[in-house]
């Protein structure tokens, strides 16, 4: 495996945006999710209407891969619904555990966070990827009582 | 520079052979190994003495009435007494064999902070602990109403002795700090401390977990009340531990872990209990770590341990000298005084987790994180840090690989500067 | 007998291959080791996984940012699910790894016990207790006030049922047993003592040092709150033992020991901490212990644990019959219900120490003492006893050249019956 | 080594002898001596006048080494000084040490007591052997504040 296939310019331009690193002064959850051991850090913000994720946004500090991961989260999820949203989270840690792999379904559904993909060869860096993903499961757990995914 | 060079290339051991005795650089895809501060390789010598313990001399210790029980009893004693002449210490009763060195700075903080201390007195630590020399602190201050208080470090990242002078008062019951940073390599100077304090009558407590792999631990020299360290940072097994403690203190203190081994008489309501060291090691003891941890103390002075520490300065030196050649690294470091083989630093723009699995991609195990600082990383204003961190099996052509590897976090990382 | 002799001929698996598993047997002037009890003897495939361990796969775990950190990680993870599988536990959140079985129990006491129990407060254990599970319940009566109450024992050395009914009370807080009796042999209803400590909302703590290396436990049927065991004890290293715990009453505990790895927060005054298992595991863990204790499992499993058992209990039947036909034997063992291989024994007018040594002249390894039990000695009337306890790769043959020598033990002692 | 010569005839017919085992109640000086590993107990009591000490006994439970140690020890301490005690204690840790191995000089001091001396060759059981000696030793150290043999 290539380095460059884990830290490709995808995840590196996505580690870098600031098109959702702000505070959402109305949002209707934040949640923070955090890394223990390697101090990734981030908050973050849903606005939820009715059933629709109006808007996503995050702050924090983290490697390029858990900021990158949290960015093009929020780039997905703005505009679907939260069962869109879950089978997001859904297909996103399939993909992670390699219980996934059809490229065309991933490319299909989770669009450039396919990226990710080659992380599960990564054992140390799964939890980098999977931070803003558990963190926006948490948040769908408690408005609606679903079940975390495991 | 040339001093370094020297001693790099003549390190005043064989090298080659003691490299020769870690297996780990056997394998394939070589690894270059420098992440000892967390724990260290183990030459051969230690494996081989752990084996021919479980094969031929395995027993309960203590108990045995039995051949193999006595070769287990022996085992142990041997071990202790090579552990107390190894720190200096007077005698084998102020040796406790722990799990490692966060349990023996956790029996100080039960055994002797929540039986001594009370609200208005004073706990003194410092910056730069180690989450084991401090969250247990913590601990004792929110049970006995004592206050927490830190002495902070200068700009060249040594201890401030002049915020501990003026800290330090009849208050303070007891001053731990660690006597080498496993983050900014910083020895500060142990003796000055327990002398300060002495005069304060307060207690100290040694966490000697970086400095007992590098330089000669001398107890009675330094006068310390307690000190610990753990085995597997110099090149013992995992599991294995010590507290040390002047023999009046521990004498007078009540036990931690109760169980088999600790007691003396117990009748159904109240128990009486061993004569020290066996009144703090309940239950069966890892006798097997015992015979690992004093096969590595032996390998550390068969080689000799001011070669060690000097070779391994040498090595930290050049890295250093190396590191800041690079623009795009910040170093957490002091320019001045004693310094352990550890040195921290970032690489700008960077997440240190990045830099560490890019490394790690070139072979080159170094360690990411807070390093169990967190109170140090908000002083230091960094989330998280790089280290890496040499034993005496490290080369310069290691670091060469090291340095050469960072240039392709740099491209990696897209880093511009 | 006839039943017995046969399954002694054939236990089912391979014995002699079994034998040839285990180094100490290859010693001049064999060793007839009878001290299983104590702690077993590790096989060749123990000791080799735990070298490979700390040759090609050690680092620091969970904090590894490199592949030796990783694979120490890995190391971790599937010893912690392999000891969560044989215990029949539901997650490995709930399996906590500990030096030994007294610290398991002692994280108990001062974790729940502590923090839980009140003047008032009733905690109940069993005459029949190890130092480990009796001690640390002194220790937390007299910190807390609560009553220590005692189960006492029938003529036929069982667990006395009709003395637990009659003891326990909504006053009973906790019932700390052992499911298996280090001297006696004992093995109580332990499923049976935990319904009726429900019945009466008390936890339940259960002290498997004895049975997890005999019988398969199954923390999920028994419905326990709390297990111990002690890795040495079963064919794994020393230093390693597991703490198992429901999951919501480890989560509701205060952490035990602080330090690395334990945390999840640190700021300078407070703290806050990792998920379970981590909480309760401080510092730079013993994954050496780790692995060697999943390949003890491992061996165990390989052979079955029914056969084992089955094994063991027609050696430690064997041993009986053969005893009682020595007039100047006196035995400490039950004739009914359940009971593991160890069987406590006294040669008449003779010291155990002496015995013991005898014995061990003739290469029989037996223990004589208290067997860290003294308040069940008292209730025999015996200052100590004799101990032979059986471990699967132990023979027919071995049991034979034991009571041929204590035949000697009554010429040398000059024993009349 | 034979067993025989641990549990030779003088040490097993001392090991039973009750000449010395009874409470003395005039005792001067009664210590307790305890191994907590085997549970050899003994409590020794002398009878001292001036520097004299004209009688000791003891009452207790242990093996037959521990038992026979202490009832020789008495035999052999009756009617000597506590200057000659304390002789006798070091020559008898000096035996067990291995230190003191000319029997002429042992046979000569310790009399029957000579037959512990192979006793150093069973590192588990000197502690039973030497446990009399220690107690006695205490005994002296107390009364007279000269430190104890190591
Ligand atoms: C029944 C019982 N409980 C607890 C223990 C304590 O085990 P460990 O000494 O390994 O802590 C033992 C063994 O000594 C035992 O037999
Ligand atoms: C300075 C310092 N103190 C204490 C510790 C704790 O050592 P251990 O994890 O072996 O308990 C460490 C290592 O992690 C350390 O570097």
């Amino acid at each position: 495996m290539d380095l460059r296939q884990i830290y490709s310019q995808i995840i590196m331009d996505n580690s870098r945006s600031n098109k959702y690193r702000h505070e959402m002064p109305d949002a209707t959850a934040t949640e923070r999710g955090y890394n223990p051991s390697c101090g990734d850090d981030i908050h973050l913000s849903v606005k939820i209407e009715d059933d629709l994720i109006v808007d996503a946004t995050f702050i924090g500090t983290g490697c390029a891969i858990s900021q990158a991961s949290t960015s093009l989260l929020c780039g997905l999820i703005k505009g679907k619904t939260i069962k869109q949203a879950k089978h997001l989270i859904e297909t996103f840690l399939g993909m992670i555990k390699g219980e996934i792999t059809d490229d065309e379904i991933l490319e299909e559904e989770l669009e450039d966070a396919i990226a990710f993909k080659n992380i599960s060869t990564m054992p140390q860096r799964v939890r980098c990827a999977v931070l803003a993903w558990r963190t926006l499961d948490l948040i769908i757990a408690k408005q609606t009582g679903t079940p975390m995914t495991e | 520079m040339k001093a370094i060079l020297k001693m790099l290339a003549n390190p005043g051991f064989d090298l080659e052979r003691v490299r020769s005795d870690f297996a780990y650089l056997e394998l394939d895809g070589p690894i270059i190994y420098l992440d000892n501060a967390a724990t260290t390789q183990r030459p051969n010598q230690v494996i081989e003495r752990m084996d021919n313990f479980y094969r031929f001399e395995n027993g309960n210790p203590l108990r045995g009435a039995h051949r193999l029980g006595t070769a287990a009893t022996e085992a142990m004693v041997k071990s202790r007494s090579k552990v107390a002449q190894f720190i200096g210490s007077k005698s084998e009763k102020e040796i406790i064999f722990t799990r490692n060195a966060s349990e023996a700075l956790n029996i100080v903080a039960y055994a002797w902070g929540l039986n001594n201390l009370k609200s208005g007195d004073q706990i003194l630590i410092t910056r730069m602990e180690h989450h084991s020399n401090f969250v247990n602190w913590q601990f004792v201050a929110q049970k006995t109403g004592a206050e927490l208080a830190f002495i902070e470090l200068t700009d060249d990242y040594q201890l401030d002795m002049q915020d501990y002078r003026n800290k330090i008062s009849e208050r303070t019951k007891i001053v731990a700090f660690s006597a080498a940073s496993n983050v900014l390599g910083t020895i500060p100077d142990a003796a000055a401390i327990i002398r300060i304090a002495k005069e304060h009558n307060a207690l100290t407590v040694v966490d000697a977990a970086q400095l007992a792999p590098h330089v000669q631990v001398n107890v009675q020299k330094m006068d310390c009340d307690f000190l610990a360290f753990s085995g597997h940072k110099m090149l013992g097994p995992l599991g294995i531990g010590v507290l040390y403690g002047k023999s009046e203190i521990l004498q007078a203190m009540p036990p931690f872990l109760y169980g088999g081994e600790m007691i003396e008489y117990v009748e159904d309501h109240t128990s009486t209990f061993a004569q020290l060291p066996y009144k703090f090691e309940a239950g069966t003891q890892d006798v097997g770590g015992m015979v690992g941890l004093a096969a590595a103390i032996e390998y550390l002075e068969d080689i000799g341990l001011e070669k060690i520490a000097a070779y391994e300065t040498a090595l930290a030196d050049y890295c250093v000298a190396k590191l800041e050649e690079l623009p795009y690294i910040e170093i957490y470091h002091p320019k001045q005084g004693a310094k352990g083989p550890a040195i921290a630093f970032n690489v700008k723009n960077a997440h240190p987790h990045d830099v560490a699995t890019i490394l790690d991609y070139h072979g080159v195990a170094i360690r990411a994180g807070h390093h169990c600082t967190q109170p140090l990383h908000r002083y230091l204003g960094q989330n998280s840090t790089n280290r890496a961190s040499f034993a005496f099996y490290n080369t310069k052509k290691e670091i060469d690989l090291f340095i050469e590897a960072l240039e392709d976090v740099k491209n990696v990382m897209q880093i511009d500067i």
